[in-house]
């Protein structure tokens, strides 16, 4: 009997200790914690979180240690014929824990009323940064409508300034989440919500869809880059831009030819037609370029797009068959005729760094097999598999990681 | 008063119960303190969507106040007509007794008229279930409504049933008394109702 | 003093004898617990088996042991079972075992009804899980996968095509019946069925418990049942109450919802908390501290859990001031609870303590429950709120509550009055092994979720990106899912070696104080040869250690609300026939209420057949549903309740 | 749930604080009463100024809790039973109320 109590009396306080250490031990270790506030929003609610931690820690000590004191000073001794005095109850001691408790709740509703109001305030402050953003089954769209910007899954932020959502959504429930930024507001349908925050620390922060909103509700990741406002300036420039574009309908070779020898008969026509147009492709060297190019090894070779397993894709021919395809019914480039609003904008898809929202790296082999299956990388997933042929699929991977 | 304890015929809940009240009208009670709580949430739904429905008709264009007077007043008689039945069984006047309780039906069965001749008028006019909100909540609560009128009118039916029968003396004052529970709750739902969706349109 | 008079000797018939027909038939509370009891434990396993289910594949990250199709549905159901197939009924078990013998009846106040709810109770459990079935037969979106809360609109037809949430919404409106039907007998019972001198106040506290949550399942339920009408409408008859693009507003699934749901959380711990207060005054040899403060303050929990509900919305954007409301008066819970800890505290303090099994897992109780109520506390602060809501936070917080809360309680019944049930003896041996191995298992599987979710965690994940680090706690989270497994083996094994060859257990092994010690164990189909008369309350405390007794007998028995006397009957006179020893009338077996309840399981399949096999075969079936019920009910009301 | 008592007289008359019911003559006063309420209502809502006003709304809402009321006490005998009944039936009603009011608040029909 002792021996077992004693061994319970040391479970509970470890697991306490255990506990805050790691509680403030492992945050760093979490890219994703909510415990390391990167904005002032995220600091605010913060302060009151731990506020409540302590409290809570002290409530749980005094009750948890009042309750191993008791066990042990009150056991029943071996022999003993005790009979317990029977007390009914006492006023005195009812109202002193009614009432600490009480206090102690003061204590914790005050800076949470407080907290309530300061980040709900939405008076408008001189240079907000105003971002729409519209949840759909599973992917984020991200727009500024002073900057005329759209965007899909990576939000790029200024560091120090405020930026304020207007949060919707285009199909079900989903909650925007950045957790070392900001505490989640839910995207309603009819509702437009709000939350603003201010980044303080330049670097690359994961958020997540926190409300189950349907099969792949795991994999609607966004994230969010704190630039510097001048990289945050060439950022912007870069994505008013039109997409990068191709003229001459080069038309796909059959199937068969194209097999043969797919990457011969498009290189030289649309390599004059496209130059003009791609200026940031120029100064990749014509013959294989290194292979730190890009993280997964493609090189740009010319034009067209060599990767893993020597998969040569040409861009032109892409873009060429991207308009054709039922891609420009979903899809939308910004100077093309595709227009589509089902799926992500994907005039500057390549300078993203994953696909899928958060699902894959941006590598020529992922895009590769996302075109060719999607549902399979992504179960649910809305784009459907189109059956594409691998000819087909490398030349729209060489034209939509031509699109940066 | 003595409790009676003896076991030879002591089940408890045939004897008097420990608050002195008969237990399904202790039941009964309670049953109506949750059916409070089933209107409440359809009042509540039908009053958050007013004036949100995206397309017509709109209540204003279609609700027609004289007729919905009428049957209102129709089942706040059938009320009086259930009170006089219930006296009447209470007395043990059978006759009587019969007599308003075909005047309870008959109203009940006058209101479920109306409502039956109400929703065909909608429906004609273009207002259905599925057409809009307010399409969708108005049927919706005036359904539940009119579902209970209707069970209701099968309750009282079957009393009138049993006492043709000659089932019914003064020692059942107990079920006419329950049953008037009823009624009188589903009409004051009706107040309630003929209050917020007619009158408050 | 010794006014309650003994039993009958064990002369009677055995209580649990009889065919499956006189299961089928029976109206006796102790059998219908008994069959509340051992339905319900099964589906603890189903949904504890579908918790193991997730938790390997949650063990490492981008684990493909299951698809997120399958995910959803296990988290979906796991959470619909655990609630409603599982700790609800596992208290209704205790209810209708041990309200009746406690309050000194012999039957609760509808035996019918009571049987009526159980067949309800077992018939919509089937139905919800028979989705499984449909799935493994084929047929795609065939199980519920939208999350026991259900939020519109993933749930309109649109965004969930298949009978899926088809078998949820029936389900659950199934099963809610079931719950109003034994609230409704409860609280009757409970007001109308007490022995004569068992005022309110001197009830046993589990069965004030029960009175409440009785009160609470009355109040809550209707309001659920209208939000799943309201479901049903729009995915059968194209109404547009969840739908966006008609003017509908989730939102307002969210409040119905949770006017429901907090209001059921409270269904699911105050009967942990009766208990608690049962087994802690046992073990500690002394009266509960504060009885009226107890009650009183599971009054007030069962009250303010009206005025709460959107604390489960603040990241839906309600405004500030709804928000700092709502804060305010979900943080004003944490006083009465409070108050039950510190009164359960001060009973054991001067006691003499009784490390029995059912004491432990109270202990262990007050202290899991006390933590997970402290998470509670930090949830109701909207800020701190907003990082955690739909976290592993949450999903701690829900456990720390709901296992270490209202399972150990029950657990703690279930070794308690295991032996007023069986007539048997639990080895202690094998249940001290099952509660250390439960304590250290519940804590290894949900404390560390703590960490996840302020890590970063969402729940309701089927998998997570290895660059996340969630694999190690994790992984020690699914350890801990697996020993718990273990644990409730370990339970199983117990309960079978006691039925075979537990010690006699006798009337009152554990000297207990209540009414239900007085009877046989387990106790005769009537209860009590002679209704007892009760003077105290501590019966049985009083008749055996008469030289402690502090109650005083009152002159009135009354029925008090706020104070106000609503009622009043004299005490009996002590009559001459309470030493004559005839055995009582009971109510007969009725093969009714499993009818009328067929029947209305019928009804609903004949709603999700109108999609596929249009109105015709829906109005057929439904109708032969209704009409297989109403012929149930109509035979119940003319069928005499027992013969003379 | 109807009759699980049925086979037996209901000798109930002199339940514990049961009052005498009214009588045929007060049922009469009380229908009269309620059938005039209405026609008031009725009639309200045809006066355009009054319709107009601000007060047109809890005019009207008093008016029908008043009906409530009436059946409430007296056909359904409220006033005179016990008071157990009373509870049983007023607390959920307050809570309905209430939460009527809530969600109106919530959903921004009423502003604070
Ligand atoms: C048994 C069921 C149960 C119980 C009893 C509770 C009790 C409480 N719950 Fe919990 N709750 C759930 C079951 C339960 N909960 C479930 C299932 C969910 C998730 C639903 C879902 O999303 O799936 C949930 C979610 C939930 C949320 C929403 C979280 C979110 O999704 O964002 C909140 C927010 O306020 C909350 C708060 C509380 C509070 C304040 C209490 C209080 O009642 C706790 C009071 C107790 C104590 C505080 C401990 C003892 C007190 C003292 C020792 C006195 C001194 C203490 C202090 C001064 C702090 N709960
Ligand atoms: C009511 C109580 C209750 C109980 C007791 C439990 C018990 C357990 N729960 Fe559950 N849980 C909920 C209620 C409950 N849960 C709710 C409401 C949710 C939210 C759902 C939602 O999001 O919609 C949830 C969600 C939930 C999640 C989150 C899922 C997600 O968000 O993705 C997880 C993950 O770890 C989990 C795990 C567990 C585990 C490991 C147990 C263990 O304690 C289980 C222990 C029991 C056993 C292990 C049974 C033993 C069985 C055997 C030994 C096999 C023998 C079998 C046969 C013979 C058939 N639960
Ligand atoms: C029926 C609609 C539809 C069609 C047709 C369609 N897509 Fe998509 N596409 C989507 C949707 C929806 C997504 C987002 C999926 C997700 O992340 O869940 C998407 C995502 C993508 C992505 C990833 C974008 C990012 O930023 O993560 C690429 C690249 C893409 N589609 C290319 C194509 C191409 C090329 C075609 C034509 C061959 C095509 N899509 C056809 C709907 C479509
Ligand atoms: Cu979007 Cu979850
Ligand atoms: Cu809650």
């Amino acid at each position: 009997m002792p021996a077992r109590r004693r061994s319970r009396s040391r479970l509970l306080p470890l697991a306490g200790l255990a506990g805050l250490a790691v509680l403030s031990a492992c945050a760093r270790n979490y890219p994703q914690t909510t415990l390391a506030p990167k904005s002032e929003f995220a600091r605010t609610i913060d302060g009151v979180f731990m506020h409540t931690v302590w409290w809570g820690l002290a409530v749980f000590v005094i009750v948890e240690a009042l309750l191993l004191y008791i066990m042990f000073r009150y056991r029943e001794r071996p022999g003993s014929q005790a009979k317990p005095e029977h007390v009914h109850g006492h006023t005195r001691l009812e109202i002193a824990w009614t009432v600490a408790p009480a206090i102690i709740l003061a204590f914790i509703a005050v800076p949470t009323i407080r907290a309530i109001f300061v980040t709900q305030d939405m008076t408008p402050l001189g240079g907000d940064l105003k971002v729409r953003v519209i949840g759909h089954q599973w992917w984020w769209q991200f727009q500024y409508p002073d900057l005329h910007v759209v965007t899909a899954n990576e939000l790029h932020l200024p560091v120090g300034a405020r930026a304020v959502f207007d949060l919707e959504t285009a199909d079900v429930i989903h909650s925007f989440w950045i957790p070392e930024l900001a505490g989640k507001r839910d995207v309603i349908p009819r509702h437009v919500n709000h939350i603003w925050f201010t980044p303080e620390v330049p670097g690359t922060y994961t958020g997540q869809c926190a409300e189950l909103c349907g099969t792949s509700h795991a994999r609607m990741g966004f994230r969010v880059i704190v630039d510097s406002p001048e990289d945050f300036r060439a950022w912007v420039e870069n994505q008013r831009r039109p997409a990068v574009a191709y003229a001459a309908p080069t038309p796909t070779p059959a199937p068969a030819e194209s097999e043969a020898a797919p990457a011969e008969t498009a290189p030289a026509e649309s390599a004059s037609a496209a130059a003009p147009a791609a200026p940031a492709e120029s100064p990749a060297p014509p013959p294989a370029a290194p292979e730190t190019e890009t993280p997964a090894g493609a090189s740009a070779r010319g034009d067209t797009l060599t990767w893993k397993g020597g998969v040569v894709g040409d861009p032109a021919a892409g873009a060429a068959l991207f308009q054709r395809s039922a891609c420009v019914a979903c899809h939308t480039i910004s100077g093309t005729a595709a227009k589509g609003q089902v799926g992500p904008d994907l005039t500057h898809v390549g300078s993203r760094q994953r696909i899928a929202a958060e699902l894959l790296p941006n590598t020529p082999e992922n895009v590769a097999r996302w075109l060719h299956d999607p549902p399979a990388l992504k179960p649910g997933a809305l784009m459907p598999n189109l059956n594409l042929k691998p000819e087909q699929i490398a030349d729209l991977v060489a034209y939509l990681e031509s699109l940066k | 008063m003595r409790r009676a304890l003896a076991p030879a015929h002591a089940f408890a809940m045939e004897t008097e119960t420990s608050t002195g009240l008969n237990n399904r009208k202790t039941v009964f009670w309670a049953f109506l303190g949750s059916e409070c709580m089933f209107f409440a949430s359809l009042i509540s739904t039908y009053l958050v969507y007013k004036g949100r429905s995206v397309s017509g008709p709109y209540p204003t264009e279609i609700l027609d106040i004289p007729v919905t007077s009428i049957s209102t007043f129709d089942l706040l008689t059938s009320s009086l007509s259930m009170v006089l039945c219930l006296a009447a069984i209470e007395r043990g006047d059978i006759k009587k007794f019969q007599f308003w309780l075909s005047c309870v039906i008959v109203g009940g069965l006058i209101f479920l008229g109306f409502q039956v001749y109400e929703f065909s008028h909608f429906v004609h006019k273009g207002l259905t279930l599925s057409k809009n909100l307010f399409g969708s909540s108005f049927f919706v609560l005036t359904g539940f409504h009119g579902t209970h009128v209707a069970v209701g009118v099968l309750w009282l039916i079957s009393l009138l049933v049993l006492s043709l029968r000659g089932n019914m003396t003064k020692a059942d004052a107990l079920d006419v008394e329950i049953a008037g529970l009823y009624w009188h709750f589903v009409d004051i739902v009706w107040i309630i109702i003929f209050t917020v969706v007619y009158l408050l349109e | 003093m010794t006014t309650i008079t003994e039993t009958l000797p064990a002369a009677h018939e055995p209580l649990y004898r009889g065919g499956v027909w006189s299961w089928i038939t029976t109206v006796d509370h102790k059998r219908i617990g008994v069959l509340y009891g051992v339905t319900a434990f099964l589906f603890f396993l189903v949904g504890g088996l579908e918790a193991l289910l997730m938790r390997i594949q949650l063990g490492s990250p981008e684990n493909t042991f299951l698809d997120p199709v399958t995910y959803n549905e296990l988290f979906t159901m796991h959470g619909t079972t655990m609630i409603f197939l599982a700790i609800m009924p596992l208290g209704a078990a205790a209810f209708n075992f041990m309200v009746p013998l406690q309050i000194g009846a012999r039957d609760v106040a509808f035996p019918r009804l009571n049987a009526f709810s159980y067949w309800v109770f077992l018939f919509g459990a089937l139905f919800l899980n028979a989705s499984f079935l449909v799935k493994a037969l084929g047929s795609a979106n065939a199980v519920p996968d939208a999350g026991w809360f259900g939020y519109a609109n993933l749930t309109s037809r649109q965004y969930s095509p298949g009978h899926g949430i088809d078998f949820w919404l029936f389900g659950l409106q199934i099963l809610g019946i079931a719950s109003l039907a034994a609230g409704f007998n409860f609280l009757v019972t409970i007001l109308n069925l007490r022995a004569p001198g068992m005022s309110l106040m001197r009830m046993p506290v589990f069965t004030w418990m029960t009175m409440v949550v009785s009160t609470l399942i009355v109040l809550a339920f209707p309001v659920i049942t209208v939000a799943l009408f309201l479901l049903m409408f729009d995915r059968f008859f194209g109404t547009n109450f969840y739908i966006p693009a008609h003017g509908g507003d989730p939102i307002l699934w969210q409040h119905l919802f949770w006017i429901f749901g907090h209001p059921e959380v409270y269904i699911l711990i105050l009967p942990a908390m009766g208990i608690v207060s049962e087994v802690i005054p046992t073990f500690s040899r002394k009266p509960l501290f504060g009885y009226a403060v107890v009650v009183y303050s599971g009054i007030l929990i069962g009250v303010l859990g009206y005025g709460v509900w959107a604390h489960h919305m603040f990241s839906t954007g309600m405004g500030p001031i709804a928000d700092a409301v709502f804060s305010v008066t979900t943080m004003l819970i944490a006083i009465p609870t409070g108050v039950k800890i510190f009164n359960w505290l001060a009973t054991m303090w001067g006691g003499s303590i009784r490390f029995t099994t059912a004491m432990c897992f109270a202990i262990g109780f007050i202290a899991m429950f006390t933590m997970g109520g402290i998470s509670g506390i930090m949830h109701s602060s909207p800020p701190a709120d907003l990082q955690q809501t739909d976290t592993y936070f949450v999903v701690a917080h829900l456990h720390y509550v709901l296992f270490g809360g209202s399972i150990l309680g029950l657990f703690a019944g279930f070794y308690y009055w295991w032996p007023k049930v069986t007539g048997r003896l639990l080895s202690e041996r094998l249940g001290k092994l099952h509660f250390w191995t439960t304590m250290i298992a519940f804590n290894l599987t949900f404390f560390p979720q703590h960490f996840l979710g302020l890590n970063g965690m969402p729940r309701r994940i089927y998998t997570y990106s290895a660059d996340l680090n969630f694999g190690f706690w994790n992984l020690v989270s699914t350890i801990g899912a697996l020993m718990l497994g273990a644990s409730v083996l370990i339970f199983m094994v117990n309960a079978i070696l006691s039925l075979r060859r537990g010690a006699i257990a006798g009337d009152n092994p554990w000297d207990a104080a209540t009414l239900e010690w007085s009877t046989s164990s387990p106790p005769p189909h009537y209860n009590f040869a002679v209704i007892p008369r009760v003077t105290s309350r501590l019966p049985l405390w009083d008749r055996h250690h008469p030289e402690r007794m502090v109650d005083r007998p009152e002159d009135e028995l009354k029925v008090v609300v706020a104070g106000k006397t609503l009622a009043r009957t004299e005490v009996p006179d002590d009559d001459g026939e309470s030493g004559t020893h005839h055995v009582p009338h009971m109510p007969n077996p009725s093969k009714y209420p499993v009818i009328a309840a067929l029947g209305l399981t019928i009804a609903p399949i004949g709603v999700m057949l109108k999609p596929e096999h249009g109105i015709p075969v829906f109005l057929a079936v439904t109708l032969t549903g209704v009409l297989i019920m109403a012929y149930g009910i109509y035979s119940w009301a003319l069928e005499p309740l027992e013969d003379h | 749930m109807t009759s699980e008592t049925h086979a037996h007289g209901h000798e109930l008359a002199a339940h514990a604080g049961e009052k005498p019911h009214p009588q045929a003559r007060q049922y009469m006063m009380i229908a009269a009463t309620l059938t005039i309420i209405t026609v008031v209502e009725v009639a309200i809502f045809y006066i355009q100024p009054i319709k107009q006003s601000v007060a047109f709304a809890p005019t009207l809402l008093i008016l029908s809790a008043l009906k409530f009321a009436l059946v409430v006490m007296f056909y359904m005998h409220l006033k005179f039973d016990p008071r157990l009944f009373s509870a049983l039936f007023v607390a959920p009603l307050m809570i309905a109320a209430g939460i009527i009011v809530a969600l109106l608040f919530l959903f921004g029909h009423l502003v604070l």
